[in-house]
C-alpha cells in the first residue's frame, strides 16, 4: 500500500478505534451506547441550528490547528497556543471596544490586532529559542499562565473598572451576522469562518510555494544545513513562531469579535490551545487535514453537550475519545504495522 | 580447532534489499582477518548479525566449532566476542571509565564502586598498551583515545575475538599507526581479529586472509600474502581500479583566494587558527594536510562565514569577504562540500530534488518574486542526478534514504553546478569505497581543469598526494610548510604535519 | 406547556406519576461548576428538585432537568437546547450567563428565563437578585462576637459586585458589634483554587486572625482545609471559619480524639434554591413576573444565616444578636449597605 | 509584621506548594532520563489525585489515620498504570512522544470526571476527612528559630518529597541502575551494544515517572484540595516539568527549583499582605514564578541540555 493511501487511512482508524473504545468504556460501564451516540448526532446535526454551533466551534479549532500545525511543520512545538490566543482574543475585544471606526473596516483592524498580539506573544518563545536556545516548550508553558494572568490584569483593571468582563464590543466590530444566524435557526455562526478557511489557504501557499516557506521548513529539519546553505536560521525561528502565533491570535478573535463579542475574566484555559495540538496531529499537520480534524472535533464537542440530556451519558465521555483518538495517531505505528499485515494477507 | 568463528551461509534482508546472501566466513585463532567491500556490501550487516544486533533469516555460526544462536550482544559478550563500532558507542557525558563498566558495573553494595573499576581500567590498558584517562569526559578526548575506549570496552568483558568495523576511517596517520601496533600486541595476547576497512593498503600491512563481499555476496577469500591491492580492489568493485588519479600537469593562474594573517578561535575561545597566510590560484588544487585538530575546521568555517574570525583578512578575488554572512560568501563565488554531510550538506528530510537548490531556491528560475517553481527545480534536479550519477529511485526521494555516498554526490552536483571560483572539498571521500572516491577525485580535478581553485581538505594522505597540486601543511594554526607533492613523500609530510621543525622546504617555489 | 397525549393514563392514576398534561417543566444551565459545587449551582439544583417534588415531576425531558456547562461558550449552546427541548422555564445560573441569556431570551421568545445575579431586561426574563450582604451582615455579627483576638479575616474569590456585597455587609455587621475589630480583606483571584485559599488561611491564622468569612466557592475549601489541619493539631485554639452560600457544616469536621468538632461557626445563607422554586411555582401558575427584577433579602427568606455551631462560646449571644439585628433589617430599620462606597456612610444607630 | 513573622508564614506555605512539585517533577526525571519526554505528568498527577481521593473516602473508616498514606500508595500504583500507555505508544509503538503525553492529559481529566461523574452520580467528590494535616515534627520543631521556620506547621509529606529527591539522586547517579537509565537516555544504541535492554529501562522510567507523578497528585489532593474536581489539578503538571527542566534534569536540581516555585507561588498569595508588597499590582506576583523561569532558563541554564536521546524512539539498527 502507498504511503498516501496510508497518511489517510491512518487518521480513519484511529478516529474508528477512538469510537470504539468509548464504545466499549459505555458498554462496561452500564451506559446506551447506541442512544449517546444518536444523542451525540442530534446534538451536532440534528438540528440546523446545531450545524451553525459546530461550524462556529470549528472556526477557533481550525485555527488552533493551523497554529500548532505550521510550528510543527517549520520544527517547532508552540504548546503556547492557549496563551497567544487568549492575547488575540483580548486585543481583538480591546479595539471593539475602545475605538469608533466604520463596520467591516472595524472588524478588520480588530482582526489584525489579534492576529499581531498572538504574533508578538509567540514572539517571546521564538526569540529565545534563537538567540539563547531556550526550548519552545518550556517557555510556551510558562508564557500560557502569564497570558492568563495578564490578561486578566487588563481586563480588570484596564479595560473595565473592577468587573469580571469588557464591555460588549461596538457593533462595528462583530463578526456575528444577522444573515448567517437566520440562515442557521439562530446559532451563533459568523463569519469567523471565512477568515478561518482564508488561513488555511494562507499557511498552505506560504508552506509550500514560496521561497520563505522552503526556508521555514528546511530551518525546521535541520538548521545546520540551512546556516550552512546561508539562510538566517535565527530569523526562520522566530519568524516561524510568530506566524504560528498570529494564527493563534486569530482564533481568540472568532471568540472575542464571533462567538462572545466581549473578554472575561478566566479561571483557568479555554482547552483550545490543547484542542488545536490534537487538531493538527489527526489532520496530519496539512490543511485539509486540520480542517477534516477541527470539524470532527467540533462535532463531537458541541454534540456531547446534548448526551447528558438525552441518553443520560456523561459528556466526558467525548473527552475520552478525543483523547484516545490522540492516542491512536500518536501511536500510528502501531496502526501502520497492523495495515501492513492485513495488506500482506490480501497479496498472499 | 582451527577457526574460532563461522560463519557459514549467513543470510540477512532488510526490507526490500538483501544485506547479506549466503556469506560465509570463516576466522582462525590469532589471525587478523580482513572483511573487504564496497560501501553498502553489507559488511557492517554480517558484523551486527555476529554480534548479535540483527539475526540472521538463514545460516548458521559457529564459536569455536559449536553452533550458537546470538540473539542479542549479551550473547556475543559471553561468546567473548566484542565489537569496535563504526560510528562509536559512547556515551559522551559519561567517563571512560562509566562507559566501560556499563552493563557490567562493579559494584560494592548498591552503590557502583568506581574506584575500583578505575583501578581496573588502568590495568587493562596497562596490559594492552591502551593509553587512556579514566576518569575523562567521553567529550573532553580526541577521536583516537575514544577508540581505544572502544576497545577496552571490549577487553573488559573478555573478549577473545575482536571486530573492528572501519576504525581507521576517523584517524590521523598517528592514530592508525598506533592501531595497528595495538592489533598486533592484542594477537600476540591471543585475541583474533575482524577488520573491515576500505584502506588496502592497512589491509596488506596487517591483515593475514581477507574475505570479500560484492553486494551482499561472498566473493571469496584470499591470502593477503598472495595478492596484491589491485586484485582485492578488482575483487571488491567487480572490475580494473586504477589508483593513481590521471591527471595533466596544473596551470594555475592568478590568486583567487588570499588569506592573510587570520585569526581564528574555537569555541572555546582558544586561538585555533594563528596568523594565517595562504593563497589558492585559479587552476589548482590546493590540498591542506594537518593531524586533525591543527585549525583545519575553524579555517574552514572562517572562509565560508559560519564562524566569525578575529583578525586578518580574507579575499575572494580581490574582494573582502571576512565575516560576511555566508550567503554573500556562497555568491561571491564559493562552494563548499562539508565535512559532515549529514549535518551540514543536506535536509535529510527534504526529497533529493529540493536539496539541489539548497542555496540557489531564492533564484530565478527556481522561484520568482518569491515563489517557488517546482518544474524548474526538479527539472534541475533530474539532470544533476544523472550527471552525476545519483543512484536514487527518484528526485523526489527523501535524501535520507540515500546511501552515504550517493548523498555526497548529490552535494558535489549541487556545489560543482554551482560553478564557483572556489570549491571548498572538506574530507569529500570520507567513509566511501574506492569507486566513489574516484568519482569524485575526478570531478575536483576537471573544476580545476576548468580553471576554478579548489581547497582540498582531508586526512588522508594518500588523497592528498594524489590529488592535490601543491600541499600546505598545517600545525597548530599555522601553515607550516608548502610542498609540492610530486617531490616530497608520506614519512616528509608525516614528520611536517607533526610539527617537527620544517627543514629546507623553504626552496619549494610557489609560497 | 405542551399536552402529551400517551401519558394522560398516567397522569390519571395517580399524583406521583412522571408528568401530567400540563407538566411545567424548568432546567437550569449550571456554569462550570457543576450542581454540586456546594455553592449556588447546588442551591439553585435543590431548588428545582424541591419544586419537581412538589408538583409531582421527575427528572427529565418532561419535568426538570440541569446541563452542566464545560466552557463559558457552552452557556448559550445549552440555554438553546433547553429552549428547543421545549422546556418552559429556563434558569442560568450566575452573572457569567448575563450575555448568554439576554441573546438567546430575544430569540426564543416562547420560552421563559430566569437569570441569577444579574440583570437582563427582556420581556421573558426575570432577574434574581440577592441582598447578600444582609446574610454577610449577620456572618459579620456573629464573627464579632465569636472573636478573642480581635482580628477577623475575609477571604473573597474575585472583586466582583457580589463578592463586594458580602465584603460590605460582613464589615458592616462586624462594625455593628465591634468597631474596633479588624477586618483582614483579602482576594484569591478566582473562585475555584483551593490552593490560594488554605495559603490566604494560613497566612491570616498566623497572624493571629481567629475568625475568617469566606465567599469564595471552592476556593474556600482551602479555608476550611487549613481551619480543620489547625484545629487538628492544636485542638484548644480558637480557629473558626463561616461558609457562603448554602450551609457548610458538614466540611467543617474535625476529629480529634475520637470526638468530633466543628470549626464552622455559621454560613451566610443564599438561598437560590427557595428563589428558583418559588420563581417555578410562580410560572407553573401564569404568574411569571418577566421582564422584571426580584431582589430576595431576609424579609423574602432568600438570604438568612445557618444554625450556630455548638461549640461557639458565645453561642447564646450570637443567637440574641442576630435575631434582633435580623428583625430590624426585615422591618426597614436597618439598610445594610451593598457598596464600600455606602459603607462609609454606615452606621447601626 | 516583622520579617521573621513573614518567613514562618511563607516557609511553611513553601513547604506545603513544593511537595506535590517535588514528586511530580523526580518522576518526570526518570522518564526523560530514560529518554522519553513526558509532558503528561500533569495527567498523571490528575489520575494520582483522583484514584487518592475515592480511595480516601471509600476507606477512611477501615483504615483510620493510615488512610491518606494507604491512598497515597494508591495513587501511585494508578498513575503507573496510566503510564504504561505513555509507555506503550511512546516506546513500543513510536509515538511522538510529547503528543502522547498530551493524549495522556486529556485522557486523565476525561477519564477521572467520567468515573466521577459514575460513582458519585456528580461532578466533583466529597471533601475527605482523612486528609495530611498540620503537624509540628517532634523534637526538630524545638530547636530554637529553625524549628519553627522549618519544622512546624508543616507537613510530613513535604520531608518526604525532600528524602525522596535525595534517594532519586543517588539511584539517578550512583547505582548501576541509573547508569544505564542515563546511558539509555543519552545513546540508547550504545546502551544496547552493551547488552542493556533499552526498551525494559524506557519503561522503568516512565512507570517511574508514573508512580511518583501519581504520588504527586494524590499528596496535592489530600493535602491541599481535600477533593476532586475539575480543577484539582490545574497547571501543577506543568509546573513540576518547568522544575524539572530549570534543575537542569537533575533530582536534587528538581526539588530546588520545587521549592523556589513554591516560595514564588506563596510569596505572590501572601504578598498582598505584606507591608513591602502591598503597593504592586497582584499581577506582577502571580506572574513571578513564569517570567522568572523563563529568565533563569535564558540566563543561567539556558546552555542545559536534556538528555541527548531525549524525545527520539529507539529503533532497533536504525542509524
Ligand atoms: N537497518 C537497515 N535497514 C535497512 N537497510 C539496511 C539497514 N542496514 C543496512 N541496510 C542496507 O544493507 C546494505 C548493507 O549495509 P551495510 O551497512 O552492512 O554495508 P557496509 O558494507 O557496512 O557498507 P559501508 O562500507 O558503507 O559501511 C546496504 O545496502 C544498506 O542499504
Ligand atoms: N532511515 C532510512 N530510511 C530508508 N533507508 C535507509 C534509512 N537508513 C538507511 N537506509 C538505507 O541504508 C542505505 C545507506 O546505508 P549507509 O548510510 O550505511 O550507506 P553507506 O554507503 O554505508 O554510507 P556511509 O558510509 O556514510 O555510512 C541506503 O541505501 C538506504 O537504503
Ligand atoms: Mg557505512
Ligand atoms: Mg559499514
Amino acid at each position: 500500500m502507498s504511503n498516501r493511501v496510508k497518511n489517510i487511512i491512518v487518521p480513519i482508524m484511529a478516529v474508528i478505534l477512538g469510537m470504539l473504545v468509548g464504545t466499549i468504556i459505555m458498554i462496561v460501564t452500564g451506559y446506551d451506547a447506541l442512544a449517546a451516540f444518536t444523542a451525540l448526532w442530534n446534538g451536532a446535526f440534528g438540528e440546523i441550528y446545531y450545524t451553525g454551533e459546530v461550524i462556529r466551534q470549528v472556526t477557533p479549532l481550525i485555527l488552533a490547528g493551523l497554529s500548532v500545525a505550521f510550528a510543527f511543520r517549520t520544527g517547532l512545538f508552540n504548546i503556547g497556543v492557549e496563551g497567544q490566543l487568549i492575547v488575540g482574543w483580548l486585543a481583538a475585544v480591546w479595539v471593539g471596544v475602545a475605538f469608533e471606526l466604520p463596520a467591516v473596516i472595524h472588524t478588520l483592524v480588530a482582526v489584525i490586532a489579534s492576529g499581531v498580539a498572538g504574533a508578538l506573544w509567540a514572539f517571546i518563545p521564538g526569540l529565545l529559542k534563537a538567540k539563547f536556545r531556550v526550548h519552545e516548550v518550556i517557555v510556551t508553558i510558562m508564557l500560557n499562565y502569564t497570558a492568563l494572568h495578564v490578561t486578566n490584569y487588563i481586563i480588570r483593571s484596564v479595560l473595565s473598572e473592577k468587573s469580571d468582563r469588557t464591555e460588549m464590543i461596538k457593533e462595528t466590530a462583530t463578526l456575528r451576522s444577522s444573515f448567517l444566524e437566520g440562515l442557521t435557526d439562530y446559532s451563533r455562526l459568523h463569519w469567523g469562518i471565512v477568515i478561518a478557511l482564508i488561513a488555511v489557504f494562507i499557511m498552505w501557499f506560504l508552506l509550500e510555494k514560496t521561497t520563505r516557506g522552503y526556508e521555514l521548513r528546511s530551518v525546521g529539519f535541520n538548521q545546520h544545513a540551512s546556516h550552512y546553505a546561508g539562510m538566517n536560521v535565527d530569523k526562520n525561528i522566530i519568524l516561524s513562531m510568530v506566524i504560528s502565533g498570529a494564527f493563534a491570535g486569530l482564533a481568540g478573535a472568532m471568540e472575542g469579535l464571533g462567538t462572545f463579542g466581549y473578554a472575561s475574566i478566566k479561571g483557568g484555559f479555554t482547552g483550545v490551545g490543547f484542542d488545536g495540538i490534537a487538531v493538527a496531529l489527526l489532520g496530519g499537520n496539512g490543511p485539509i487535514g486540520v480542517i477534516l480534524a477541527a470539524l470532527l472535533f467540533g462535532a463531537l464537542k458541541v454534540g456531547a453537550l446534548n448526551m447528558p440530556l438525552e441518553a443520560g451519558v456523561p459528556n466526558e465521555l467525548v473527552d475520552i475519545i478525543i483523547a484516545l483518538i490522540v492516542f491512536f495517531v500518536a501511536a500510528s505505528y502501531m496502526i501502520r504495522l497492523f495495515i501492513d499485515r492485513i495488506s500482506k494477507k490480501g497479496v498472499k | 580447532m582451527e577457526y574460532v568463528i563461522e560463519m557459514l551461509g549467513i543470510r540477512k534482508e532488510f526490507p526490500g534489499i538483501v544485506a547479506n546472501d549466503n556469506i560465509t566466513l570463516q576466522l582462525k585463532q590469532g589471525e587478523i582477518h580482513a572483511l573487504l567491500g564496497e560501501n553498502g556490501a553489507g559488511k557492517s550487516t554480517l558484523m551486527n548479525v555476529l554480534f548479535g544486533l540483527y539475526q540472521p533469516e538463514q545460516g548458521e555460526i559457529r564459536v569455536r566449532g559449536k553452533a550458537v544462536k546470538i540473539t542479542n550482544p549479551n550473547i556475543a559478550n559471553d561468546l567473548g566476542i566484542g565489537m569496535v563500532h563504526q560510528h562509536f558507542m559512547l556515551v559522551d557525558k559519561f567517563t571512560v571509565t562509566e562507559n566501560i563498566i556499563l552493563g557490567k558495573e562493579t559494584k560494592s553494595g548498591l552503590k557502583i564502586d568506581l574506584k575500583k573499576a578505575e583501578q581496573e581500567v588502568r590495568e587493562i590498558s596497562e596490559r594492552y598498551g591502551l593509553a587512556v584517562d579514566p576518569q575523562a569526559k567521553i567529550a573532553d578526548i580526541s577521536v583516537g583515545m575514544q577508540q581505544r575506549v572502544e576497545i577496552l570496552k571490549t577487553l573488559y568483558r573478555g573478549a577473545e575475538i575482536l571486530i573492528f568495523d572501519e576504525p581507521t576511517a576517523v584517524l590521523t596517520p598517528q592514530e592508525i599507526k598506533e592501531l595497528i601496533q595495538i592489533m598486533k600486541t592484542l594477537i600476540k595476547e591471543g585475541k583474533s581479529i575482524i577488520l573491515i576497512t576500505h584502506k588496502l593498503k592497512e589491509i596488506m600491512e596487517v591483515c593475514d586472509r581477507c574475505t570479500v563481499i560484492r553486494k551482499g555476496v561472498g566473493i571469496g577469500t584470499v591470502n593477503v600474502s598472495e595478492t596484491n591491492p589491485n586484485e582485492l580492489a578488482s575483487l571488491m568493485v567487480g572490475r580494473e581500479v586504477t589508483f593513481k588519479t590521471e591527471k595533466a600537469d596544473a596551470k594555475p593562474a592568478q590568486s583567487v583566494l588570499e588569506i592573510n594573517g587570520l585569526i581564528v578561535k574555537d569555541s572555546r575561545g582558544l586561538t585555533a587558527v594563528n596568523s594565517l597566510n595562504l593563497d589558492v590560484k585559479a587552476g589548482e588544487i590546493l590540498g591542506i594536510a594537518g593531524v586533525d585538530g591543527n585549525g583545519q575546521t575553524e579555517l574552514i568555517e572562517a572562509i565560508s562565514g559560519l564562524r566569525k574570525s578575529e583578525s586578518g583578512s580574507i579575499q575572494l578575488n580581490g574582494k573582502e569577504i571576512r565575516n560576511l554572512p555566508p550567503r554573500k560568501i556562497t555568491e561571491a563565488g564559493t562552494g563548499h562540500i562539508p565535512q559532515d554531510r549529514h549535518k551540514h550538506g543536506l535536509v535529510l528530510d527534504f526529497p533529493i530534488g529540493e536539496n539541489m537548490v539548497l542555496q540557489t531556491y531564492y533564484k530565478t528560475p527556481f522561484s520568482k518574486t518569491g515563489v517557488l517553481n517546482f518544474k524548474q527545480i526538479y527539472q534541475k534536479a533530474k539532470s544533476l542526478i544523472q550527471e552525476f550519477d545519483v543512484r536514487t529511485p527518484s528526485e523526489f526521494t527523501l535524501a535520507r534514504a540515500l546511501s552515504g555516498g550517493n548523498q555526497q554526490k548529490a552535494i558535489i552536483g549541487r556545489e560543482v553546478d554551482r560553478n564557483p571560483d572556489l570549491l571548498i572539498a572538506a574530507q569529500p571521500t570520507r567513509g566511501l569505497d574506492v569507486g566513489a572516491i574516484e568519482f569524485i577525485h575526478k570531478r575536483l580535478i576537471e573544476q580545476r581543469d576548468n580553471g576554478k581553485a579548489v581547497l582540498l581538505l582531508s586526512f588522508e594522505l594518500d588523497e592528498i598526494l594524489n590529488v592535490s597540486d601543491r600541499i600546505a601543511v598545517i600545525y597548530e594554526g599555522e601553515i607550516v610548510a608548502i610542498v609540492n607533492p610530486k617531490e616530497t613523500t608520506e614519512q616528509e609530510l608525516g614528520l611536517l604535519m607533526a610539527g617537527s621543525k620544517q627543514k629546507e622546504v623553504g626552496e619549494q617555489t610557489n609560497v | 406547556a405542551c399536552g402529551k397525549a400517551e401519558e394522560e393514563n398516567n397522569a390519571a392514576e395517580g399524583g406521583n406519576t412522571e408528568t401530567t398534561e400540563d407538566a411545567f417543566t424548568v432546567a437550569m444551565v449550571t456554569d462550570v461548576g457543576g450542581v454540586d459545587d456546594k455553592s449556588f449551582n447546588q442551591s439553585a439544583w435543590e431548588g428545582l428538585q424541591a419544586y419537581g417534588e412538589e408538583v409531582g415531576l421527575e427528572k427529565g425531558k418532561d419535568g426538570f432537568d440541569y446541563l452542566q456547562s464545560q466552557s463559558d461558550a457552552d452557556y448559550s449552546t445549552n440555554l438553546n437546547t433547553l429552549a428547543r427541548q421545549d422546556f418552559d422555564l429556563i434558569f442560568g445560573i450566575g452573572f457569567l450567563m448575563e450575555g448568554a441569556i439576554k441573546e438567546i431570551a430575544a430569540q426564543q421568545k416562547e420560552s421563559n428565563f430566569g437569570i441569577v445575579d444579574a440583570l437582563v431586561e427582556e420581556p421573558n426574563v426575570v432577574s434574581i437578585m440577592f441582598k447578600e450582604q444582609e446574610a454577610a451582615f449577620l456572618a459579620g455579627v456573629a464573627a464579632a462576637k465569636a472573636t478573642t483576638s480581635n482580628k477577623i479575616g475575609f477571604l473573597g474569590g474575585m472583586e466582583i459586585p457580589v463578592i463586594e456585597r458580602f465584603e460590605t455587609g460582613f464589615k458592616a455587621g462586624v462594625a455593628a458589634v465591634n468597631p474596633d475589630i479588624t477586618v483582614d480583606v483579602q482576594y484569591a483571584g478566582a473562585f475555584d483554587k483551593a490552593e490560594v485559599g488554605q495559603t490566604i488561611a494560613s497566612s491570616m491564622y498566623s497572624k493571629g486572625i481567629d475568625v475568617i468569612f469566606h465567599a469564595a466557592g471552592g476556593t474556600g475549601n482551602g479555608l476550611f482545609k487549613e481551619a480543620r489541619d489547625l484545629k487538628k493539631k492544636e485542638p484548644e485554639r480558637q480557629v473558626w471559619a463561616i461558609g457562603v452560600d448554602s450551609d457548610q457544616t458538614a466540611e467543617g469536621v474535625v476529629e480529634i480524639d475520637g470526638k468530633e468538632h466543628n470549626v464552622i461557626i455559621t454560613s451566610a445563607l443564599k438561598r437560590v434554591d427557595n428563589a428558583v422554586k418559588d420563581l417555578s411555582l410562580k410560572a407553573k401558575d401564569g404568574d411569571f413576573p418577566g421582564g422584571e427584577t426580584i431582589t430576595y433579602g431576609l424579609s423574602e427568606d432568600g438570604v438568612g444565616l445557618a444554625p450556630i455551631n455548638e461549640e461557639v462560646a458565645a453561642k447564646a449571644d450570637i443567637e440574641t444578636a442576630v435575631a434582633d439585628f435580623s428583625e430590624k433589617i426585615k422591618n426597614g430599620d436597618l439598610v445594610i449597605p451593598s457598596t464600600l462606597e455606602e459603607l462609609k456612610s454606615f452606621s447601626v444607630q | 509584621m516583622g520579617f521573621m513573622d513573614i518567613l514562618y508564614i511563607v516557609i511553611p506555605s513553601t513547604l506545603l506548594w513544593a511537595a506535590p512539585l517535588i514528586f511530580t517533577a523526580l518522576g518526570g526525571n526518570f522518564s526523560e532520563r530514560s529518554g522519553i519526554v513526558n509532558i503528561g505528568l500533569e495527567g498523571l498527577m490528575v489520575i494520582g489525585a483522583f484514584s487518592a481521593i475515592v480511595f480516601n473516602l471509600a476507606f477512611d473508616q477501615t483504615l483510620g489515620n493510615l488512610t491518606p498514606w494507604v491512598s497515597l500508595l494508591v495513587a501511585m500504583v494508578v498513575g503507573a498504570l496510566l503510564s504504561v500507555l505513555h509507555a506503550v505508544a511512546s516506546i513500543t509503538f513510536r509515538a511522538d512522544q510529547t503528543v502522547s503525553g498530551v493524549a495522556i492529559n486529556l485522557l486523565a481529566v476525561g477519564a477521572a470526571l467520567f468515573l466521577v461523574k459514575l460513582f458519585y452520580g456528580k461532578g466533583q467528590t466529597d471533601i475527605i476527612q482523612k486528609g495530611f494535616s498540620k503537624i509540628d515534627i517532634p523534637v526538630l520543631s524545638d530547636i530554637p528559630v529553625l524549628g519553627k521556620l522549618f519544622f512546624s506547621n508543616t507537613y510530613y509529606t513535604s520531608y518526604v518529597a525532600i528524602i525522596v529527591a535525595f534517594i532519586a539522586w543517588f539511584v539517578m547517579f550512583k547505582t548501576p541502575f541509573g547508569l544505564r537509565l542515563r546511558a539509555v537516555g543519552e545513546h540508547p544504541m550504545a546502551a544496547d551494544t552493551m547488552g542493556i535492554n533499552v526498551t525494559k529501562m524506557r519503561y522503568i522510567g516512565v512507570i517511574i515517572s508514573g508512580a511518583l507523578g501519581g504520588i504527586g497528585g494524590g499528596i496535592y489532593a489530600q493535602s491541599i484540595s481535600s477533593d476532586f474536581s475539575h480543577a484539582t489539578i490545574s497547571g501543577q503538571g506543568f509546573m513540576a516539568l518547568a522544575a524539572l527542566i530549570f534543575g537542569k534534569w537533575h533530582p536534587l536540581g528538581a526539588m530546588g527549583a520545587a521549592l523556589f516555585f513554591g516560595f514564588a507561588q506563596s510569596l505572590s498569595i501572601i504578598g498582598s499582605s505584606l507591608p513591602l508588597l502591598e503597593n504592586i499590582p497582584n499581577v506582577y506576583l502571580l506572574i513571578a514564578p513564569y517570567i522568572l523561569t523563563i529568565l533563569a532558563l535564558t540566563g543561567f541554564i539556558g546552555r542545559a541540555e536534556g538528555p541527548k536521546a531525549l524525545g527520539t524512539p529507539y529503533i532497533k539498527g536504525n542509524r
